[in-house]
């Protein structure tokens, strides 16, 4: 949240450097295996940024990265989820052995918290979750809900979910200009609400567009600049996750990353070390793991999906 | 009748509890191949609706993922999750909900949280994602599941999705707005269905050549059955399995060829 | 609200006969000059439907004129306001008369009524408002609000607005298909919301487009099919407001119209027999009141202004 | 000095009170003229806010409504009223509310509802539109308004828009987040200024011929002088005299010519 009409274009370093800190409550984009903020992730691990609380909807290895790097003391989300690929593991495994905190919601529910910090409001009122052990299980939660009678219906419960205002959200999109002021393609799940109720606001890009072409029209503007701090042009930021009108997911490498996941220990340790700690940005990690020939494959497959 | 067929025929029997226009808010997984065929088969004009806020695509087989290009095929909107979720879930425009899960049990309750203790677990899933929005405020829920007797336990260990709860009042106790939505809960063995009066599923109809002692051995709670006892599902003509296999599934994403 | 994906091209005859009912709550599309729903507010008063209640936030001569013609038992809204050219001159008169029940919001308490509406909320939190007459004055508003404490923080009053949900909303927009996906370009105002929260939508619009194009660009539509009951094409449907990328606002028009609104009477009547019931619909009134060069002038205006 | 340079200098000196950079939530009529004044003399990279949903435009002169299409001139958004007044407004990220209204009192609250008793008007006024929210949750607020003498009541016969309620802790005890915003009434007699610790207006400048005693005749609440008297508010130069004229109200929408 830089108001100012200023240039905000910086590396994925700098932003992470300046805006993310040891303890932040970090909202996170994209969608399972959709549009992640891959880079930026990696550039968090690299960081080594410590006991983040991880916020979104659907959190995918983007999450799972950080918690399997050992950064994350908290998540509140609906799913940690890669679909077909199976749960996010390193996550899965950190909340079975009790080193995670959790906090489940409905992915409602967490779109309506990112929607009352969007709008500067105290709480959301739902009629999800009512009935079921995301809201009574244990009282983990308790802090961040109550339910309370609708005032003009009798027994009509009502939970008034708490306002979600992260420290600083981290989105891959197809477009932005260098004020920040970006084009989001595609579904667009809880990230337009979250990056408005967030702090600070760093979005990698696939591509840096004139701000004639916002001017132009501007109804396709999905987050104003007024909300954003960082711009980072990133081709490929948001691999081995999808990015509409440009490439699609990378199966191979999820069902990799999944794989190590999955084990853990010294395996897991490797795949950092030479993906994350080992690359001095992501660009060099793309260089790793992206010849010229996969990388058309995935453009190739996107190409042919949209007619 | 082969378990692959029994699958095949899974996935076609719960596309047939989709109307033509009906707005259906389709989970992920199995949801979205059935919701599909659906579309496909003779549902053309249905609205599928995904969470992720793609509203009324004409989805291009086989979608693996809310966030696949597939589902945003010729889209009518790109929007939000709240545009999915809030302004056509919660608002009250979902004729269809569409759901899978890890355990279901008498109540159809639905959990897709945990195994074991919330606080202990024995396996910790997913979570909620849509599934506990979609049962909440969808008139009609579909649930889809394979048949495995772990898969459907007397109660859940965790219930992340609203079914009937504790009983025929259950929903309408806890102030859910549908306090009395049908439900169906389609396996590969058979077709589970809501008794409104009891808020128990009863076994409503059955696969060719499934026993009721077939699925009595791989449920884990009672099975009732009523008078009449179970239908049989309709067999899949030729035409439903060549469109699952050629135009809806086509290269075995969910169902092996 | 018919969600059903049919075709729902017809008349504004056919569709104020179907969807609005006397004593209907009438959600009112448009702010002050711009883009009313003019030919649907036409029909409506030719239709003589009565004990109307509008709701909006900036109601301008579309709402007048429903008073104006005496149909109207009660606004909720933030202003009756025609801009540079004065109140709303016969709600005015009626609100001073006494004729008239008045609930006055906030243009964003609308805009949050409509916006707990269009999610199936009982009720949205606002901050505004606090500690001024709209929320203490003659407990008028009382049944629409109460005041509640936040619950996560001390003497933190929070307003709850009730829910709002039009029976019917009356639009006009630049662009829908036949089945009732619609585009509106420029500013959206409420009328998203207020679409989503109502029972039925009708739209009149500019042209009516083919669904291809609604298809090859998702992120453009404001109001997909399911909210949409009727779709009328009627070009210069806003007229005499401006309608974006159309026609500029007829200065003159308004004028007159405000003239005879201040007068009131036979003057005011004159105007409604000559203009509203003396036409069978609103193309008999264009051809009434804009010849081909006054059109051309309020296009080329738009056009200057386009670039 | 002519009256028709003191309503110059009234839009001129308004606009002084917005810098580069700021986030102005800007209401319809002089507020409008006097934003665009300010984005084409000294604040360029201001953000232009309009409640219909139009945000960071670049205005062609000279608006004349909120839904103006000189105030959609490649703006950066086209949204809503809620992306306007409530992600912008109500979120707290409006570095200057700018208003106008038909009473301003001592306190610096603004009537724009009514004349007289709400129940039995002598005259009914549009109401509130946007000014309640705008004035409810700015950093800033700027109030422009003609000087008359019925504009200004010792209290208004209604309250639309908050200033300082009635006192110092008028807002906090209300409720607002924004409880000690800074406030300047800009006349074409004078400016008021909110004092934080009585939370009443005071003198604090007065326009170049204007006197103390003028200022007094032509308001209807006690004026209040800090010790150090009124500054007189700075000459405009012949450059922003034309700027006006000819790039901001060059056809005398707002402004006689």
């Amino acid at each position: 949240m830089d108001r100012k009409f200023i240039e905000k274009v910086m590396t994925a370093s700098e932003a992470v450097e300046q805006f993310v800190s040891s303890g932040s409550i970090v909202g996170i984009g994209g969608q399972t295996i959709g549009r992640c903020s891959m880079a930026l992730a990696h550039e968090i691990v690299r960081q080594n940024k410590q006991n983040l609380i991880l916020v979104g909807c659907s959190m995918s290895i983007s999450m799972d990265l950080m918690v399997g790097a050992g950064l994350v003391s908290r998540t509140e989300c609906g799913t940690g989820n890669v679909e077909s690929f199976g749960a996010t593991m390193r996550w899965r495994r950190a909340v079975e052995e009790g080193k995670l905190e959790v906090r489940d919601f409905s992915h409602l529910s967490m779109a309506f918290r990112f929607l009352a910090g969007s709008l500067g409001l105290p709480f959301m009122p739902t009629k999800s979750m009512l009935g079921t052990d995301l809201i009574s299980e244990s009282g983990v939660n308790s802090d961040s809900y109550i339910v309370m009678d609708n005032p003009w219906q009798n027994n009509d419960p009502v939970v008034l979910l708490k306002a979600l205002n992260p420290d600083v959200s981290i989105i891959h999109a197809q477009k932005a200009d260098k004020y920040g002021n970006v084009v989001i393609e595609g579904f667009k799940t809880h990230e337009i609400e979250m990056a408005k109720a967030s702090t600070h606001v760093l979005v990698t890009c696939e591509e840096i567009i004139d701000s004639d072409e916002i001017r132009s029209d501007p109804s396709l503007t999905t987050i104003p600049y007024i909300y954003v701090d960082a711009v980072i042009l990133q081709k490929w930021g948001g691999y081995p996750t999808s990015v509409y009108h440009h490439y699609v997911h990378d199966a191979d490498h999820i069902s990799l990353y999944q794989k190590v996941a999955r084990v853990g220990g010294m395996e897991y340790q490797k795949y950092l070390d030479d993906y994350v700690y080992g690359c001095k940005n992501f660009d060099e990690y793309l260089s790793k793991v992206l010849d010229s020939s996969s990388k058309n494959s995935l453009i190739q497959e996107m190409d042919s999906l949209l007619e | 009748m082969s378990d692959k067929i029994h699958e095949y025929l899974m996935v076609i029997e719960a596309a047939r509890y989709i109307s033509d226009g009906d707005v259906v808010l389709v989970g992920t997984g199995l949801p979205m191949v059935a919701s599909l065929f659906a579309q496909k088969n003779h549902a053309p004009n249905m609205c599928y609706v995904v969470e992720s806020g793609l509203i009324g695509p004409e989805v291009i087989p086989t979608p693996v993922s809310v966030s696949d290009p597939r589902v945003m095929n010729k889209a009518i909107n790109h929007g939000t999750l709240i545009s999915a979720l809030g302004e056509i879930l919660h608002r009250g425009l979902a004729d269809v909900g569409f759901i899978s899960g890890a355990q279901i049990d008498q109540y159809a309750n639905v959990n897709s949280t945990v195994i074991g203790d919330y606080n202990n677990p024995k396996v910790r899933l997913p979570g909620s994602g849509g599934a506990n929005d979609i049962a909440t405020h969808s008139r009609k829920i579909l649930i889809i599941a394979r048949h495995e007797k772990r898969r459907f336990p007397e109660k859940c260990d965790y219930i992340t999705s609203p079914g009937y709860i504790d009983g025929p009042d259950g929903r309408k106790k806890a102030g859910l707005h549908v306090y009395d939505p049908d439900i169906n809960v389609i396996t590969d063995q058979c077709v589970f269905e809501i008794d409104k009066k009891t808020g128990k599923l009863f076994l409503a109809k059955i696969m060719p050549d499934v026993t009721i002692e077939d699925v009595k051995n791989n449920t884990g709670f009672e099975i009732i059955i009523s008078n009449s006892g179970p239908e049989v599902v309709l067999q899949p003509t030729q035409n439903e399995i060549s469109l699952l296999n050629n135009e809806v599934d086509p290269t075995g994403v969910y169902l092996k060829h």
